[in-house]
């Protein structure tokens, strides 16, 4: 799928809709898993996916292809879906989520799913590993992008604070940061744990180009993305600010949802708000 | 065996410089990655003379190793530089988490290994790594003896489809090998054939440990000595069939004697031919500043305690 | 040695215990956590003593040097997070500010071995201990279920220097009284005999102790002993028992390079050369799913343990 | 904060000016004596440590282990010849001892180590120094012991994640006991920080981290005094003391060179030792005559 053909905002929505609710079973069969983070990204990774990014699903190892690297590695629920709906492999697997001999591990293992471009689960070190792969994308005179998902708890890593500076120093206008600005992390809020405001400033003192946004607003992703598809000078970052558990009354901006599996009456009640 | 009477000296990691130089010459998958230090890891070589294949990422070793990652996945061969400890330790999970588990060709290639990095002092001398890159699977962990040996380890590197620690040293080491010394990856170096004690060495401690077997010669007892430059996959062949012959071993690092080369040997005798062993390492203790031959002197890892030690396990021979 | 395998109990809510109950006693305690309080349950803490405890947030190797800042000023500071963050994220920051130092600073990582099962490979951990093992002045501790966690955290308050204790999770088999080993520094023995030993740490105790049962049931009496302490090992304890049996099993969660098993190999090796077999993860990553399926793939059940220790016997 | 009586703040700038042209000449000569060593980045901080240790800190070399003391740890930790001569000089130990720099069995090791006398924290792995002094400042907090901790940070540092995971600390717990001062020269191992890591807007990211931000010539004492003093007033939040500084520093063949970070040419350093220690020796009033070796 090359980039910008393929749907417009409402037909987004739906995509989006439907990750969440494939999330929502996907993490309901394993009996574990981080819904909270998987809902507030689903808006995000589908633009990107459906959207922005540049694919051929049936050529997952295309080498013009357009990267992501899910740097937020436990809210692969909602990128496994995404892939899925793409036809990277059958969307049966989805059932398997986290269970033995499965291709959809816990967190991302590159060597096991189809479509997956980096290995992650351990959080800070995505924004290095995106960058690897823009500075070769620059050298082999390539036109990919990558497209590097942050969480909001990640930026207390120090190490994503190595890569933008590193990311800076070599101007690399292909790369792309999306955080996921839910503001919640495992032990509380940002501003309890480790504030991070001003995060634009921090950013930008680092040389970034940085756009803030409601990162649930699909018309306000799609222009974010295309401006830092035109930004030459370097690098940007999108903050887009999102609610944890996003569509689902009961699990939004709640902490408690971060890492545990709805059970069969909780579903219900989820799917019955997100609709048919 | 392949020796060559010692012409010059050169530090290992000056074999590696030089060599990348070759390959980036050969390959243009070859990227260099560094951190601020391309003088002491000789990368400002490759830097020079490919500057765009070279990226110097700043005092920022996590950063680095999983940039090497990313720069694999998009099908390049990249080697990381820096000193073992921050090779090894700093960017320990970087390392075991983006480049092992996806079983990535990312080289990782570190200076000032153990004592060689000498007066600098404790907090840059690395004598845990072996230890602890070895604890990661799918790593394999190479220290050559000498330039020679170096330049056929990193080409063999290379050709491994997998990640690859290789330790170097920051002082001069003597040339041991000439240049066309059979070296592969897990296949050790027998350096001297006897039937009286076993000497398994690794990197800067073969030159101790040939020291210590000319002597023990001339007391009339023959060392079996191993260049056992491959720590990971250990060459358990060649262990076991010196150990059946000698009954007795001797372990020889510049390193801790726990988790390296030493422990290593004991697990594979422990497993398939129980034989009396002593260490010769670190014995479990950090070190200090100092002239490298100082401090091997000072913490028992200089030829005269290796012919001691052999001495010793000779006596337990049942 | 009273053991009753009954009931299971939370390793992580035993620690968090531990903590309040040690806090309690000792005002130099202090507890660090890096956004995982309610996983590693230092949440207990918390509530107990909050102008003690730090959430330092997702920030391993800033929380493990700050905790060795509070031990020059006197505090006993326990920096908890997983075990792959603790020891291998932080893996230079516990070298160089704690080990190195010699900092009376604790070290805490949960899920060690494959017990986070779900979460995949990035979050077990395999290769805590034979990473920290060659630190020189650690103390590494790996107890098999909540009262000797407890124990432990009690004789690690009492231990100036620096210590990992590698924590598991929850629903371990209770194999000690409520108070714990008396001195968890010393090789428990759980079982005697002569024919062979089974040496264990963490959640494979249990495991050993029935194929211990099965194995007496074949009229092989072995002797099983809990290393909770992996450094520095217990020699004395450790040559006595081999000075008793033909052959060593080792069987650990953990890479079979570098842990318990090298521990074992080194001083049997260096002073009483016996056959032996490690058992344990065969150096390779494991995958996502059920616990008991990882171990299961990794050979590291009680039929593998029989199997392993006749064979190993048979060969001896 | 001084243990010495308060003098007029001129005589105060002469007198630390001598103090840091000694510990420049005590450095010079135990680097030139080692062989080995990392003179450029010690040239560059001599006025700050002087000021540190000779005015502003509150410590007491008798009493090295002093619960009250003001702690410092020099988080580029390569530059210890020079905190050497500075703990040399208050009397930590004798004078004498600098012979012994990198030699074994020396408490001089080539980075510090916490066991040397008036050491307070092992650095030499960068970016970890503002961390522990995080911990000191927690425990200051806890004990309710007003001892400030003061960190030197090279800008080759700023590269350090670790660095901004502490500095997040720092202003998250409200630690204003800690005083950074960065010692920006702007010369790396391997060449200018813009070359090497393009350090972008500093002032801003410490700003934007929540710090008290002081930007001040790291050669001019008087500027480094009054920093100082505005550091230890700022309550609420940690102050950073921006220094700009100049690698290599009072040695004309040094100064901003990047390959002096590591010594280049010991035969030309040792004559230049000999012509300081000449010179040292013909000053008028004899300040530094008797104080040489």
């Amino acid at each position: 799928m090359a980039r910008g053909q393929a749907h417009d905002v409402d037909s987004l929505r739906e995509i989006a809709r439907q990750l969440r609710i494939d999330s929502l079973r996907m993490i309901h069969l394993a009996g574990g898993g981080h819904p909270g983070g998987s809902l507030s990204a689903a808006d995000l990774v589908t633009a990107l996916y459906f959207h922005e990014m540049n694919l051929r699903s049936e050529e997952p190892d295309w080498p013009d292809r357009d990267r992501f690297v899910l740097s937020k590695g436990h809210g692969c629920p909602v990128l496994y879906a995404a892939l899925a709906r793409l036809g990277y492999f059958d969307p049966q697997h989805l059932d398997t989520l986290r269970k033995f001999g499965t291709i959809l591990q816990g967190h991302p293992d590159m060597n096991k799913t189809p479509g997956l471009d980096a290995t992650t689960g351990s959080l800070g070190q995505g924004l290095s590993v995106g960058l690897g792969m823009a500075l070769i994308g620059r050298l082999d005179r390539r036109a990919y992008r990558v497209f590097v998902m942050l969480g909001c708890g990640e930026l207390d890593e120090g190490q994503v604070w190595e890569a933008a500076m590193c990311a800076a120093k070599y101007r690399v206008a292909n790369l792309t940061a999306v955080i996921d600005y839910n503001q919640l992390q495992l032990d509380g809020t940002n501003d309890e744990i480790m504030p991070l405001e001003p995060l634009e400033d921090k950013w930008r003192s680092f040389n970034w180009n940085a756009l803030r946004i409601d990162g649930h607003d699909m018309p306000a992703i799609l222009d974010a993305l295309r401006a830092a598809r035109e930004h030459e000078q370097g690098p940007t970052v999108i903050i887009a600010k999102t609610i944890k558990g996003k569509g689902v009354s009961f699990m939004e901006d709640q902490l408690d949802w971060h890492g545990v599996a709805p059970n069969a009456e909780q579903l219900e009640a989820a799917l019955v708000e997100l609709g048919p | 065996m392949t020796t060559a009477a010692p012409k010059r000296e050169l530090p290992t990691r000056h074999a590696y410089g030089e060599t990348l130089v070759e390959l980036g010459r050969e390959d243009d998958r070859i990227v260099v990655l560094e951190a601020d230090i391309s003088k002491s890891t000789q990368t400002y070589r490759f830097a020079e003379a490919f500057p765009d294949r070279f990226f110097n990422v700043g005092v920022a070793e996590q950063n680095m190793m999983c940039m090497a990652a990313g720069a694999a996945i998009c099908g390049r061969i990249p080697f990381v530089s820096t000193y073992a400890v921050f090779g090894s330790m700093r960017a320990c999970e970087q390392m075991r988490t983006s480049v092992a588990y996806p079983k990535l060709n990312v080289n990782i290639a570190v200076s000032h290994a153990g004592l060689t990095a000498y007066d600098d002092g404790v907090t840059h001398q690395a004598v845990e790594d072996l230890g602890i890159v070895r604890s990661i699977p799918n790593m394999t962990v190479l220290q050559p003896c000498d330039a020679p040996s170096t330049r056929k380890a990193v080409r063999a590197a290379v050709e491994i489809d997998g990640p690859v620690y290789l330790r170097l040293t920051r002082i001069a080491m003597p040339i041991l090998y000439d240049d066309n010394v059979d070296f592969q990856i897990g296949k050790a170096i027998r350096l001297r054939t006897g039937g009286d004690v076993t000497i398994v060495a690794v990197g800067d401690m073969v030159f101790q440990a040939r020291e210590a077997a000319e002597r023990l010669a001339a007391q009339g007892i023959e060392v079996d000595l191993l260049d056992m430059h491959t720590i990971k996959p250990l060459d358990v062949d060649a262990l076991l069939d010196s150990a059946t012959k000698t009954g007795a071993v001797v372990t020889a690092e510049d390193h801790n004697v726990l988790g390296g080369l030493g422990s290593a040997v004991a697990e594979a005798l422990g497993e398939h031919c129980p034989t009396p062993l002593l260490r010769v390492g670190l014995q479990d203790t950090f070190a200090q500043s100092g002239s490298y031959g100082d401090l091997l002197r000072h913490y028992g890892m200089d030829a005269s305690h290796l012919v001691e030690a052999a001495q010793r396990v000779m006596r337990r021979k049942q | 040695m009273s053991c009753s395998a009954t009931r299971t109990a939370s390793m992580r809510t035993a620690y968090g215990e531990a903590l309040v109950e040690v806090g309690r006693t000792n005002p130099n305690v202090v507890v660090l956590d890096a956004d995982l309080s309610k996983a590693t349950k230092t949440s207990l803490f918390a509530e107990a003593f909050p102008d003690r405890f730090f959430n330092i947030g997702i920030a391993e190797q800033n929380m493990t040097t700050v905790a060795a800042g509070l031990a020059t000023c006197g505090k006993i500071p326990f920096a908890t997070s997983l075990a792959v963050f603790s020891t291998m994220r932080a893996c230079e920051q516990v070298r160089t500010s704690v080990a190195l130092t010699n900092l009376n600073v604790k070290i805490v990582g949960f899920y060690g071995g494959l017990c986070t099962a779900e979460n995949g490979p990035t979050h077990q951990c395999i290769a805590d201990l034979g990473v920290m093992r060659p630190l020189p002045n650690m103390t590494v501790l790996a107890p098999a279920d909540a009262p000797s966690c407890k124990a432990c955290v009690r004789w690690a308050v009492e231990h100036p220097g620096p210590v990992y204790l590698r924590g598991l999770r929850d629903g371990e088999p209770v194999l000690y009284d409520e108070t714990g080993p008396a001195d968890v520094s010393r090789i428990q023995i759980h079982r005697e005999g002569n024919d062979g030993a089974i040496l264990v740490n963490g959640f494979m105790l249990h495991l050993a102790l029935e194929a211990a049962d099965r194995l007496a049931a074949r009229k092989i009496h072995i002797t099983v002993a809990d290393v909770i302490t992996i450094k520095p090992i217990d020699q004395k304890t450790l040559l006595e028992i081999a000075g008793n049996v033909p052959c060593v099993l080792s069987v650990e969660e953990h890479n079979v390079l570098g842990g318990m098993g090298s521990a074992v190999a080194e001083v049997l090796a260096q002073k009483h050369p016996l056959p032996m077999r490690i058992m344990g993860v065969p150096d390779v990553f494991s995958n996502s799913g059920k616990h008991s399926l990882l171990l299961e793939a990794a050979g590291l059940t009680t039929e593998k343990i029989v199997e392993n220790a006749v064979e190993l016997l048979a060969a001896t | 904060m001084t243990t010495v009586s308060q003098p007029g703040i001129k005589d105060t700038t002469q007198e630390l000016a001598r103090w840091a042209r000694l510990l420049r000449y005590d450095t010079l000569r135990m680097i030139s004596n080692a062989a080995s060593g990392h003179p450029g980045g010690c040239m560059s901080m001599a006025e700050i440590l002087t000021c540190l240790y000779f005015h502003e800190m509150k410590v007491d070399p008798q009493q090295p282990d002093w619960l009250d003391r003001d702690r410092f740890i020099l988080s580029k930790g390569h530059c210890a010849p020079i905190l050497y001569a500075a703990l040399a000089r208050k009397g930590y130990f004798p004078v004498d001892e600098l012979r012994n720099l990198r030699k074994i069995g020396s408490f001089l090791h080539g980075h510090p180590d916490i066991s040397t006398p008036g050491v307070d924290m092992t650095s030499g792995c960068l970016g970890q120094g503002l961390s522990a002094a995080v911990g000191m400042a927690m425990a200051g907090r806890i004990d309710r012991r007003d001892y400030r901790a003061f960190v030197v940070i090279g800008d080759g540092e700023m590269n350090e994640g670790q660095l901004w995971e502490s500095a997040a600390s720092a202003s998250h717990f409200r630690l204003d006991r800690i005083i950074v001062v960065l010692d920006f020269n702007a010369l790396q191992f391997d060449g200018t920080v813009h070359e090497v890591s393009n350090p972008g807007d500093v002032r801003g990211r410490w700003k934007s981290l929540g710090w008290n931000v002081l930007e001040i010539d790291g050669h001019d004492i008087p500027q480094i005094l009054d920093a100082l003093r505005q550091a230890d007033e700022c309550r609420g939040r940690p102050t950073i003391v921006v220094a700009h500084t100049i690698k290599g520093k009072g040695v004309p063949f040094m100064e901003g060179d990047y390959l002096w970070h590591s010594l280049m040419d010991n035969d030309l350093l040792t004559s230049f030792v000999k012509e300081m220690h000449d010179e040292l020796q013909r000053d008028p009033d004899g300040f530094d005559a008797d104080r040489l070796w």
